[in-house]
C-alpha cells in the first residue's frame, strides 16, 4: 500500500487531514498549509503535530524561558548554553562538564518501571551527544502519600525501573530526592539528571553541515513504540484497522544503550562523526529535522531503510516512533566502512539512510514516492508561540494569610523530633539508594547521604583522542596495547537536585529561587564552588491561566536568582499536564546545581566525623513555619510564605564554606532545610554513630524546627574555631557556637536527649515498612 | 623485570573494567585488556573477570558470556592453573562456565543491593586471597541482584569440608547458602566473589575501605615470586 | 490438590529484549535456524482444592492483577495435566 | 515454520523467592485457597522451518546448555499446538 505521496497532496488538496486528533489546533494547522503551499501529506502532518507539540517546541513556556538567556550572569564557565542537547561548562584543566535533567513524568505512571527507565536512557542519550561520557546520574522524584496504595505501585517500579537501567549502563547513581505529597497522586514526577565529561575541544552539536555526508541511523531498530497519535493518522488516512492498537509504553534496553555508549566514544575518538544527535521524544522526525536545520539546511532520506521491528509500520508511524536506544549521527562518506566497522565491533546495528544536501529541504521517499518535502527550520525552529494568558490563582491571598502562627505549638520538642525524623519525607531513603550503583566507575568521592554527590575527574573517564597511529584507546582489546593510565586528577565535580512544592505553592516566585538556593547551598557545603544550573519545572496545565501565573512567577524567579547568585542556566525541561481534571500538582521547579572542587581531598562530608569537635550554626534563624515539614506532618497544613530567600546570605555562606574547605577548616558541614536545625543535627550525629550536646539560647522550637534559608551546621576542630569565627566575620555570616560533638546521644541541653540508636531505628524504619 | 601482567576481560555489558584496570596498576602490575571476542589471552599471568551486565544479564547471568570466544581460551587455561578472579558478574560466568560448581540466583530480598558490606575470609591459601590474615574482617562493597549462591547439598557440604569457601558474608545480604560470598577452586587459582575489591583501593573514592586491594598484592606476589 | 499454570508473556508489538539478545547469541554458538526468540514467565500454581470453574475464575484475577502486568503483558491461563 | 515452547523451572529443592513472595501476597490480595506458587521462565522459539525430530533435538540442546542451567534448573521442550 503506497503512502500519502506530495503528489497525491497536490492533486487532492481538500482532502481532511485529521490534525485535530493529533493535537494540532485550526491556526497551526493552516499555517502548514501556508508554509507548504498545500495540505501537508500524512507524513509531513505527523512531523509537524511531534515538532510543533508542547513537549518538542515549548510553545507556552518559550517566552518566559528566554529569561534564562536574557538574565544570565556573565560567567566565563559557560562553553554551551541553552539549545542545544544539554549545556557545557568550563571545569578547569581542559576539561568540561555536560549535565540536564528532564522528566519521565506520565509515562512513569502508566508504567511505572518502564517509564522511569526510559527516562534515565532518555537523558543519558542527551549527553552523550554532545560527544561526553555520560559518569553519573541522580534523580528527583515525587510520589503521592507514601501511605497511598498507588504509590505503593509506583514507587518500587520507579526506583527498580532507575536501577535497573542505571546500574546496567555501569552509571553511578550520586543523588536525588524522594518526597510524598499528596497532591502527586496520579502524577508522580521522575526526573532524571545525567553528566558527562568531555575535553573542552571536543564538544560534538546536532548539525549536519557538508552536502553529500551521509546520514546513518545506528542503534535500536524501530518499532511501534509511543507512536498513539501517528496510529490516528495511520488508520484515518488510510482506514487500516490494524494500525488502531499500538502501545504508548516505551520498553528500554539498558545493555544495548551500553553498547551505544561505548559505541559512541569510540566513534568520536576515532574522529569519524560530523554530527550527532540522540533519538528521544518524535524519533525520526525530529533528529533529521534539527540535524538538516542547523547545518547545511537539506537531507534526503529514504524511509524505507530504516530497519524496523515490526514491518507493518506505516511511514507516519516510523516518523514518530520513540523506540528507545537510537541515534543518529552525520558521516563524511569516506569514514562510512570505519563508521560501520566500530558499530559492527559493539554489536550495533547501523545503517545509512540518507544524506545531507543545500537544497534547504527535507525530502522523504517511501517506496520510491516523494512523501515529505518541507524546509526542515519550519518544523524545528519556527513553532508556533503562545503567550498564553496568566492571572494569580483566586485562593492565593486567602492561601498566604492563612499562617502558621495559629497552629498548635508541640509541648514535648523529644516527641516532635522523632515524628519528623521518621515521617516519610525526613526519613532515611536507603530503601531507594541501595538499589542504586554508586561505585562504578570508581570515582564517586560523595553519594548517598551526602548533601550533594561528587566525583573524581579522571582521564579513563573521558573518551580519548585518537592515538598518533590513528587507533582509540577502546581498541585496545585488539591491538594488544595496555591500558594507559593518565593518572587521576584531583579535580572534582560536585552536584545537587533540588525542590520543594510546598513553598512554591505559597510563592512561586520565592519557591523557586529557595530551590535553586537549597541546591547551591548543598554543593557549597561539600567544598565545592557552584557554577552552573540545569532544571526541570514540573507544573499542571498551560491552559489554565492560574498554573501558568506560577510558570511566569517561578521562572522569573529562577531566572533572577541566577543573576544575582551568578550561576547560568545551562539547560533544562519542562513538563507541563501534571494534573488530573483540574487539580494541577503543586507547582514544582526542580534545580540542579553543578560546582566544581579543586581538591577532592579537600571535600568535607555531611556528619559528625569524630569526638570533641566545636559545632556551629552559619546564618540566621527566623520564626518561618510556612510550607514547613512541621506544619505539613504534624498539622496537614500548607499555608502563608514560604522562608525568605536571601540571596545575598546564600552567597555569602557558599563563599564561606567553600574557602574554609580549601583552607581545611572544616571537618564537617551540613545544610539546613526541610525539618530545620533538629533534623540537621540528627543527620549529622547519625552518619558515623557520633553524639553531640548543643545549647539552644533562644525559644528552643523555633530554634530547632524552623526553616529558614541560608544556614548550615558545620563542625571545626576546637584549634580552628578561631580562624574559621574569623572567616565568618569577614564575610558577615553570623556563626552561632552550639556546643560539643561526642556521646552517643543527641542532647539540646534542657530540651531533649534521644540516643543516637533510637534516632537511627526512627529514621530506618520507615520507608522498609511502607515498601518491603 | 618486566611487571606482572593482569588480563582484564571485558564483554559487551562489562562495567568494571576500567576501575579494575585501574587496581591492578595501582599496585604496580600491568593490566591487559582482553577482548570477549578475541581467540587471545595475549599471554597474560592472570586474569581478572569484572563484574558488570555482560549481554544485559538478560536469560540469565553469564549465560551467554561463557560461550564468548576468549572463553573457549580462558577455560582450558584456568583448568591448567592459570589464575583467574571473577567477582559479581565474573563470578556468575566463572559458575556458568562450570569452573566453579553452584550458581548464583535472585538475592532472596528480590531487590538489587549496594552496600558496604562486611565479610570474614575463610580461606587464604589461594592465588587471590593470601595477603589477608585467615578469618580476617574486610569490609567490601557488594553490588548485585542475583547474588544468592545456591548449590546441591553436596557441593556444600564438599566446599566447607575442603576449604573452599574463600568468603564469608559477616551478616547475609542477599541469602547466599551458608553466607557464603566467594569460593575456590580444588588448586586454588581460579576464586569467584561476589564482592567488588577494585571499588576498595583508594582512601577517597569508592567504598569506605582499602580492604580491596588484597587481592591485588596477592596475585602480584604470586607472580612475582613465581 | 491441582496445579495450574500461568503463562504471561510481552504482548507482541512491546520490544524484547531479552529474547532479542538470546536470538543474536544463538548463531554464535552454533544454533541456526531460529527466527525469533520470546522470553516470558511461567506460574506454577498450586491450588488447595480442585482446579474448578470458581478456582479458574480466581487463578485468573490474580494473573490479571498480580501475576501480569496487562499494560505490557499478556497472560494465559490453563489446568496442567 | 513452527513455534517451539521451552519451560524452564528451578529444581524444586532450589529455593524460590519470587514465586515465595507472590505466594505471601496472594491473601493480602484477597486471595485464598494457593498453597504454593513456583516462577520460571517460558520461551517462545520460532523456527525456520518445521518443528521435526532433527529440530527439537537442536532446541534441546539448546535448553540444556544455554537456556536452562543445569545445575539449578529443570526445562522441558514442545512443540506449540
Ligand atoms: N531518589 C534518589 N536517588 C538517589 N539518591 C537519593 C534519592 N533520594 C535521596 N537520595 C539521597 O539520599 C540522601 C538524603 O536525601 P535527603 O534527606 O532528601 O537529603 P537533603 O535533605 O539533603 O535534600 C542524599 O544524599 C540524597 O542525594
Ligand atoms: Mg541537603
Amino acid at each position: 500500500m503506497s503512502a500519502d505521496s506530495v503528489k497525491r497532496a497536490h492533486s487532492t488538496p481538500d482532502e481532511p487531514m485529521p490534525f485535530a486528533e493529533l493535537g494540532m489546533k485550526q491556526d497551526e494547522y493552516d499555517r502548514v498549509k501556508e508554509i507548504l503551499g498545500r495540505r501537508p501529506t500524512g507524513s509531513e502532518l505527523a512531523i509537524y503535530s511531534v515538532m510543533w507539540s508542547e513537549h518538542c517546541s515549548y510553545k507556552s513556556s518559550k517566552v518566559h524561558l528566554r529569561q534564562f538567556a536574557t538574565k544570565a550572569p556573565k560567567s566565563e564557565a559557560l562553553l554551551v548554553g541553552m539549545g542545544e542537547n544539554a549545556g557545557v561548562v568550563d571545569i578547569g584543566d581542559g576539561w568540561a562538564a555536560t549535565f540536564k535533567i528532564e522528566s519521565h513524568n506520565h509515562p512513569s505512571y502508566v508504567e511505572p518501571h518502564q517509564g522511569a527507565a526510559t527516562g534515565v536512557g532518555g537523558i543519558v542519550r542527551d549527553i552523550m551527544s554532545m560527544g561526553a561520557r555520560p559518569i553519573a546520574v541522580m534523580d528527583a522524584l515525587r510520589f503521592g502519600a507514601a501511605d497511598a496504595p498507588d504509590t505503593r505501585r509506583v514507587l518500587p517500579g520507579v526506583v527498580e525501573g532507575i536501577s535497573h537501567y542505571g546500574n546496567c549502563l555501569g552509571l553511578p547513581n550520586i543523588g536525588g530526592e524522594v518526597v510524598f505529597d499528596p497532591c502527586y497522586i496520579g502524577n508522580p514526577l521522575v526526573n532524571a539528571l545525567c553528566v558527562g565529561l568531555l575535553r573542552k575541544d571536543q564538544i560534538k552539536l546536532a548539525t549536519a553541515p557538508g552536502p553529500g555526508n551521509k546520514v546513518v541511523l545506528f542503534g535500536a531498530s524501530t518499532g511501534p513504540d509511543g507512536i498513539g497519535g501517528a496510529s490516528v493518522l495511520a488508520s484515518a488516512t488510510f482506514e487500516d484497522e490494524s494500525h488502531a492498537k499500538r502501545p504508548a509504553v516505551q520498553v528500554g534496553d539498558p545493555f544495548m544503550e551500553k553498547l551505544l555508549i561505548e559505541c559512541c566514544l569510540e566513534l568520536y575518538a576515532a574522529d569519524v562523526v560530523v554530527g550527532i544527535q540522540d533519538l528521544g521524544a518524535a524519533g525520526v522526525s525530529c533528529a533529521t529535522t534539527e540535524l538538516a536545520a542547523k547545518g547545511t539546511g537539506g537531507m534526503n532520506v529514504d524511509l524505507n531503510l530504516v530497519p524496523l521491528r515490526d514491518p507493518s509500520l506505516r511511514p507516519e508511524e516510523i516518523l514518530m516512533s520513540e523506540s528507545q536506544e537510537r541515534m543518529m549521527a552525520v558521516v563524511r562518506p569516506e569514514d562510512i566502512p570505519a563508521f560501520m566497522a566500530i558499530c559492527e565491533k559493539w554489536d550495533v546495528p547501523a545503517t545509512v539512510i540518507g544524506e545531507v544536501t543545500d537544497t534547504g529541504r527535507l525530502v522523504m521517499t517511501w517506496d520510491g514516492e516523494v512523501i515529505v518535502d518541507i524546509p526542515p527550520g519550519t518544523a524545528a525552529d519556527e513553532g508556533p508561540v503562545y503567550e498564553r494568558p496568566y492571572q494569580e490563582p483566586a485562593g492565593q491571598a486567602a492561601l498566604n494569610a492563612d499562617t502558621p502562627d495559629r497552629l498548635e505549638r508541640p509541648a514535648d520538642l523529644r516527641a516532635t523530633l522523632l515524628r519528623l525524623l521518621g515521617s516519610p519525607n525526613l526519613a532515611g531513603k536507603e530503601w531507594v539508594t541501595s538499589q542504586y550503583d554508586r561505585y562504578v566507575r570508581s570515582n564517586t568521592v560523595l553519594a548517598q547521604p551526602a548533601d550533594a554527590g561528587m566525583l573524581r575527574i579522571s582521564e579513563v573517564m573521558a573518551p580519548v583522542r585518537r592515538s598518533s597511529a590513528g587507533e582509540s584507546e577502546a581498541n585496545e582489546g585488539r591491538s594488544g596495547r595496555t591500558h594507559e593510565h593518565a593518572e587521576p586528577t584531583t579535580r572534582g565535580i560536585a552536584l545537587a537536585t533540588d525542590g520543594n512544592g510546598r513553598y512554591a505553592k505559597l510563592d512561586p516566585y520565592a519557591g523557586a529561587q529557595l530551590a535553586l538556593a537549597e541546591a547551591y547551598r548543598n554543593v557549597a557545603v561539600t567544598g565545592a564552588k557552584p557554577l552552573a544550573v540545569t532544571n526541570c519545572l514540573n507544573f499542571g496545565s498551560p491552559e489554565d491561566p492560574e498554573v501558568m501565573w506560577q510558570f511566569a512567577e517561578a521562572t522569573r524567579g529562577l531566572a533572577d536568582a541566577c543573576r544575582t547568585l551568578g550561576v547560568p542556566v545551562t539547560g533544562g525541561n519542562v513538563s507541563f499536564y501534571n494534573q488530573t481534571g483540574s487539580a494541577a500538582i503543586h507547582p514544582t521547579p526542580v534545580v540542579g546545581v553543578l560546582g566544581v572542587i579543586d581538591d577532592v581531598a579537600r571535600r568535607v562530608p555531611s556528619g559528625f566525623t569524630g569526638e570533641g569537635l566545636r559545632v556551629a550554626l552559619l546564618g540566621d534563624t527566623r520564626e518561618e513555619f510556612g510550607g514547613s515539614e512541621w506544619a505539613h506532618v504534624v498539622h496537614g497544613h500548607l499555608g502563608g510564605l514560604p522562608p525568605q530567600a536571601d540571596l545575598a546570605a546564600e552567597q555569602a555562606l557558599a563563599t564561606v564554606l567553600v574557602e574554609a574547605a580549601r583552607h581545611g577548616l572544616l571537618e564537617g558541614s551540613h545544610d539546613l532545610s526541610d525539618g530545620g536545625l533538629a533534623i540537621a543535627l540528627a543527620e549529622a550525629c547519625l552518619a558515623r554513630g557520633v553524639g553531640a550536646t548543643v545549647t539552644l539560647n533562644d525559644d528552643p522550637f523555633i530554634g530547632l524546627f524552623s526553616e529558614s534559608a541560608a544556614r548550615a551546621l558545620v563542625t571545626v576542630r576546637p584549634e580552628a574555631f578561631e580562624d574559621f569565627a574569623a572567616l565568618c566575620a569577614e564575610h558577615e555570616v553570623p556563626c552561632y557556637g552550639l556546643g560539643v560533638t561526642g556521646g552517643d546521644a543527641l542532647v539540646v541541653e534542657g530540651v531533649l536527649e534521644v540516643p543516637v540508636s533510637e534516632l537511627r531505628e526512627t529514621h530506618t524504619g520507615t520507608l522498609p515498612a511502607l515498601f518491603g | 623485570m618486566s611487571a606482572a601482567r593482569v588480563g582484564v576481560v571485558t564483554f559487551p555489558g562489562t562495567l568494571d573494567d576500567q576501575d579494575a584496570a585501574k587496581a591492578v596498576h595501582l599496585v604496580g602490575a600491568q593490566a591487559v585488556p582482553l577482548w570477549h571476542a578475541d581467540h587471545d589471552l595475549k599471554g597474560v599471568d592472570a586474569v581478572f573477570l569484572p563484574g558488570g551486565f555482560s549481554y544485559g544479564d538478560y536469560l540469565r547471568c553469564g549465560a551467554i558470556s561463557r560461550f564468548a570466544p576468549l572463553m573457549d581460551e580462558l577455560i582450558p587455561a584456568a583448568r591448567a592453573g592459570l589464575p583467574v578472579l571473577g567477582t559479581c558478574n565474573g563470578f556468575q560466568i566463572l559458575c556458568e562456565a562450570h569452573l566453579l560448581p553452584g550458581a548464583l540466583t535472585r538475592n532472596a530480598s528480590l531487590h538489587y543491593v549496594c552496600r558496604d558490606q562486611p565479610l570474614r575470609v575463610e580461606q587464604n591459601a589461594t592465588a587471590w586471597t593470601s595477603a589477608f590474615g585467615q578469618g580476617q574482617e574486610i569490609v567490601l562493597p557488594i553490588k548485585h541482584g542475583e547474588g544468592r549462591y545456591v548449590a546441591s547439598a553436596d557441593t556444600i557440604a564438599e566446599l566447607e569440608a575442603t576449604g573452599r569457601v574463600a568468603l564469608r558474608y559477616v551478616g547475609n545480604p542477599n541469602g547466599s547458602t551458608n553466607d557464603i560470598a566467594g569460593i575456590t577452586n580444588e588448586a586454588g587459582n581460579v576464586v569467584g566473589i561476589m564482592p567488588h575489591p577494585e571499588h576498595a583501593v583508594e582512601e577517597l573514592v569508592g567504598a569506605p575501605s582499602t580492604d580491596g586491594l588484597g587481592f591485588f598484592t596477592s596475585i602480584l606476589k604470586k607472580l612475582v615470586n613465581a | 490438590m491441582a496445579r495450574v499454570i500461568v503463562d504471561v508473556m510481552l504482548k507482541p508489538e512491546i520490544l524484547d529484549p531479552q529474547g532479542q539478545a538470546i536470538a543474536r547469541a544463538l548463531p554464535r554458538l552454533g544454533f541456526s535456524g531460529v527466527s525469533e526468540v520470546r522470553q516470558g514467565k511461567r506460574f506454577e500454581i498450586e491450588l488447595d482444592g480442585p482446579a474448578d470453574e470458581t478456582a479458574l475464575a480466581e487463578v485468573r484475577k490474580m494473573a490479571e492483577t498480580l501475576l501480569a502486568n496487562t499494560v505490557i503483558e499478556d497472560y494465559s491461563v490453563r489446568v496442567e495435566g
